[in-house]
């Protein structure tokens, strides 16, 4: 199987596979490294960082549901100084050369720029996503990820102070999401991944209360597979940058089904909880699948969905 | 007197892996009650006592995500879980069969702190709060601690973990709802007149958390140290993910990896789980 | 369990109790009748009807996903004619009494207008139901569904030409469902019904090839009802006019979950196709449950979830 | 001639119900290939040749839909099903071991059209095709037609069905893809000089859709009337969804109560299907 060439290329990043982990789902990879071996993921995406610590939401903070689950974390981190001193600083000892994304969090503009200049001078960041569309908290996060104008803006802002690639994660749960993709490409994004969890809620008919104590939460997992393939090929007939894509992603054959609709890249994320293994299995499957269908490159399936 | 809770715990050395466990015995104990005894030579082997695994109950729909079971006891190359049926899992649980396979992960969590030199621990059961409890008997009654239960249930077949009580521990001291068995009422209504003994220089206890939070509190008065061991929703349970927080003194915290156990002093208890909205 | 009162009240209309069919997924009754006692029904919703027979699209229609299934039917139907001489003349015959809700499909506005007027003088409907929301057809459909004004404009145009329950059915591919809500409301809609379906795309990775020959289609089931709880209860919440809630319904319990998020009553869909007799098994569980609960009046949930 | 479908065919009369039915038997006949036995007293009963049932395969993620299979014979109380291993459904059917439970939609569809006084029937069998021509064929013999039978297959262990067929037909006609039985070749390759004898009066045909496609054109050919049998997707099973259509020249029609049988000519084929894309 030495013979498939795995290497995709984001935003002038090279990743020795497609396989990313999404962020929230892994940590910092510390957690993982007993089960995984980390130099072996194309790249780590971090959990959401802020400038400043976040408690997140109170519990419950989970609910699972049918084929997904329902989160309501809120952002929790201990903030950029800490994340530096902590998570960087162990990624760069314990898996010295693994692109290393980190997932910016903001309640507002200066937020989310202020994380990207903590962290300008740090060796060991190759990148950032843009988190623009998380459910779960009640300023920034999504807001700015269901307006255009609102996507552009912070995206613009974030990019005037890096000249490393830079992701901007979009919502799902937006009428039209080529825009707001369209918009945030316009900006200076070099990549959009999608998608993030659907806006969803659960109600206990015992007790009649919600299930997370914040009411309503994010939908991820196999449920939602059907939407983010839907997203990342309308998106990917779009836009000019590449596309990472996520959502429900279990096995290879779910990356594959991405890679097709148009992903140059993929991330793994509720698969993390149900087998910590997952991304390392998928990119074992990934190199299989090619080999069985005599792909020599794995970027070739990128956007190969036959649609005549 | 600490916890002794940042101790190097010795089953740190283990990490915890992924392992394809076979059912030996799945017996029913009670109306809704099982035992489950599960062929798991790693686990068995590394586990600790208070630690859980986290088990792949079932695939489909209703089983996306793993769930969370304490150790009750580990012996040879077996482990034994104690279930209650709630859910979708745990009743696919109680139709498991000798010789079905299923997928844990494990040990996880942080589990009781046998501080060197106590001689005496009170450890306080609430229904299947027995769980965790089990192996805690057994590793302390080997190690020479005294140890007295105490441990509540609606009625007396509802005493789950009896037997092994009765086995390892110098005194068992059970209170049922229905006066059944032992003194008729609350686990808590026996937990306060054997601290005012005086005797004890530890308390473990698992339970309902707001019966855990009054045996907290009854420690604290009687100047006792106390362990609780808190139940929460797990998604990874590996602590990534942080699902299953708990407020505590030293700050936000994982019940997964952080926990399941943590000192009584160190718990910032959710108001919902306050005596007064019982 | 006599002693249950299972009725309530959509504009206007009674109904013995909550439970109707989903459109689309019950054609108009008689493909079931073998397997429900249809005069249990609260009301039964019929297939999508347009003005002139509509083809639909081509196969396959269907994919199966993880705890749902995409369709891609395009609302083939025999036109309103048809549907007046076979439909309504077999459900007036057979289950006298049972409202009869029809679905009204159109590709521009003088479509849904044109259905609503050849059925005024039918005295076997109960009611309409305008489906501004199909993801499956090209022109109209959705697109009514996603723009307020669109809405709105389709909505006072059939109440202008109707005195009989109006109701409109979201679309909950959108950035923001209640002010679509709201939009339908002020124009003169009775009730609303959400949600449809939310669009997705499977893709065969054997064959490359789109699951659906038309590339996307809804997605239905469990996998999506996360979704329509948390609409139905960010609607509810804003209107004065009752809702009736749908996706995913397969059990009481799940009707349950609705009527609590502040559904008046609910539709069950795709699990029809699983188990035929789903409606009435969840007519039988919404006695027991309120019978188990001490609650009189099932319409005493609607809307009782607990978010304090 | 008509191939009589407009007829009141006699299994009309007996609804489809809801059956809860038991595996009797599994066995493998070749790889991914099984034969399943269930006792299905009511759809054994009432099936009709042609017809098929919808299996609730399992339950979870994997499995909200049932999944449509042919019945291949009913004797008694049983019924059998002959499937292939695809996806997921029929991989949790080859696994299932007697004594377990499924619940049943059936007897589904219009099967296969016998008119009055045929006297010589040709069935084409490619591959797994042959699940509906076993019922179809001892049902010929017993109304004494006359029945030869064209079965295609990869190889010799691959002919599913012979069994039966050398039983009841007059005559068996194989075809091997490598030649390890029959002819070498299609089993259309068999199937127009058997044609070109004359001496049929209709034609039942189930496989590949390009395959039945290529025999009804030989049978229209040879002035012979062809029933065809179509798989779609279903969802419902019951003739509600309108996931299954099949292009007619009577209209777009459902291939789960309209058909699967159809007759040959009004069938307007999908143009995916035609043999120059095969
Ligand atoms: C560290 C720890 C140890 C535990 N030890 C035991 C034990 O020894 N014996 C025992 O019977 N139970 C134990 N529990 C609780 C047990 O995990 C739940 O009862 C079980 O997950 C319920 O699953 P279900 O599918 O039946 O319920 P469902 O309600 O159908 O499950 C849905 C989801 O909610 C989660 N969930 C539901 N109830 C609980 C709960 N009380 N705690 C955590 N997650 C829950 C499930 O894991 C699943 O993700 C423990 C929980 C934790 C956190
Ligand atoms: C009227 C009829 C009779 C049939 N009789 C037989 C038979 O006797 N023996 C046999 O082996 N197969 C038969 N099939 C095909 C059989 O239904 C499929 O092979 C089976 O559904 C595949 O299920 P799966 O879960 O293994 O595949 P998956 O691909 O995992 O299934 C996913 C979904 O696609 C559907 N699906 C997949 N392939 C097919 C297909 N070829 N036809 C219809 N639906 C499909 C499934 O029902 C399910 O909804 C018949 C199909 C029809 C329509
Ligand atoms: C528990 C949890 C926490 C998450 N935290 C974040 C986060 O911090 N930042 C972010 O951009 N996305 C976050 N996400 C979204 C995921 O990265 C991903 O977009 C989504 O879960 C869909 O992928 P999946 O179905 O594979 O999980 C989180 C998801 C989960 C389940
Ligand atoms: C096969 C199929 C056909 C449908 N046709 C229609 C339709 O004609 N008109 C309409 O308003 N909704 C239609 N729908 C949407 C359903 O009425 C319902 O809103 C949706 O499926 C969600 O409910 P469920 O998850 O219970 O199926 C259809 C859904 C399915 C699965
Ligand atoms: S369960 Fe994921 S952090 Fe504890
Ligand atoms: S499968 Fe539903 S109409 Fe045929």
């Amino acid at each position: 199987m030495s013979s498939v060439d795995l290497r995709v290329e984001i935003a002038g990043l090279e990743l020795a596979n497609p396989v990313m982990t999404a962020s929230g789902t892994f940590a910092s990879g510390r957690e993982f490294a007993d089960f995984v071996d980390l130099s072996r993921l194309g790249a780590i995406v971090t959990k959401g960082v802020s400038l400043v610590p976040w408690e997140g939401n109170p519990s419950p903070r989970m609910a699972e549901t049918a084929s997904g689950m329902l989160n309501s974390i809120g952002l929790q981190n201990p903030g950029v100084e800490a994340f530096r001193e902590r998570d960087l600083a162990w990624l760069a000892g314990s898996v010295p050369g693994l692109p290393v994304i980190v997932n910016v969090s903001g309640h507002d503009l200066a937020g989310y720029v202020g994380v990207i200049e903590a962290l300008e001078d740090e060796p060991g960041v190759s990148g950032y996503e843009l988190n623009i569309s998380c459910p779960n908290v009640d300023a920034g996060g999504m807001a700015f990820g269901t307006d255009c104008a609102a996507a552009a803006e912070v995206t613009a802002a974030c990019r005037a102070v890096t000249a490393r690639p830079l992701i901007v994660k979009l919502s799902p749960n937006v009428t039209d999401i080529v825009s707001v993709a369209r918009s945030v490409e316009a900006a200076g994004a070099d990549a959009v991944s999608l998608i993030n969890t659907l806006l969803g809620m659960a109600i206990d008919t015992s007790s009649f209360r919600p299930k997370l104590a914040r009411v309503v939460g994010g939908l991820s997992g196999p449920a939602i597979k059907p939407v983010a393939v839907r997203m990342v090929w309308q998106v990917a007939s779009a836009v000019e940058i590449p596309v990472i894509g996520m959502g429900g992603i279990m096995t290879a054959d779910d990356a594959i089904e991405f890679m097709l609709a148009g992903a140059t890249a993929v991330a793994v994320g509720t698969a993390n909880f149900v087998d910590p293994t997952s991304t390392v299995r998928i990119v074992d499957g990934l190199a299989e699948f090619c080999h069985a269908h005599g792909v020599g490159c794995v970027s070739d399936l990128v956007g190969a969905v036959d649609v005549s | 007197m600490t916890t002794g809770h940042d101790c190097a715990c010795a089953h740190r050395a283990v990490p915890p892996a992924l392992e394809n466990v076979t059912v030996v015995a799945n017996e029913r104990l009670a109306e809704g009650v099982g035992l489950l005894v599960l062929d798991a030579p790693r686990a068995a082997s590394s586990v600790a006592p208070g630690q859980f695994v986290h088990l792949r109950v079932a695939r489909g729909a209703d089983f996306l995500l793993r769930r969370p079971f304490s150790v009750h006891r580990a012996h040879g190359e077996r482990i034994e879980i104690l279930y209650q049926v709630l859910g979708t899992g745990t009743r696919a649980l109680a139709d498991k069969a000798p010789g079905d396979r299923m997928d844990l992960l494990g040990p996880l969590g942080t589990g009781w702190s046998i501080p060197e030199g106590i001689a005496h621990a009170l450890l306080v059961a609430g229904g299947l709060g027995a769980a965790p409890l089990g192996m805690l008997a057994e590793e302390l009654a080997g190690r020479g601690v005294a140890v007295t239960v105490a441990a509540g249930a609606p009625c007396e077949e509802r005493l789950i973990g009896r037997e092994l009580f009765e086995r390892v521990a110098r005194r068992f001291v059970p209170a049922t709802d229905d006066g059944s068995c032992g003194a008729r009422g609350l686990v808590t209504g026996v937990c306060e007149p054997l601290l005012a003994e005086g005797s004890f220089d530890m308390v473990y206890t698992c339970g309902p958390e707001v019966m855990q939070r009054i045996v907290a509190v009854q420690s604290a008065s009687a100047d006792v140290p106390c362990q609780v061991s808190l139940e929460r929703l797990m998604a990874c349970g590996i602590g990534a993910c942080l699902s299953c927080v708990v407020r505590t003194t030293r700050g936000v915290r994982r019940a997964c990896v952080d926990g399941p156990v943590f000192p009584a002093e160190e718990v910032l208890w959710d108001p919902a789980e306050s005596p007064d909205t019982h």
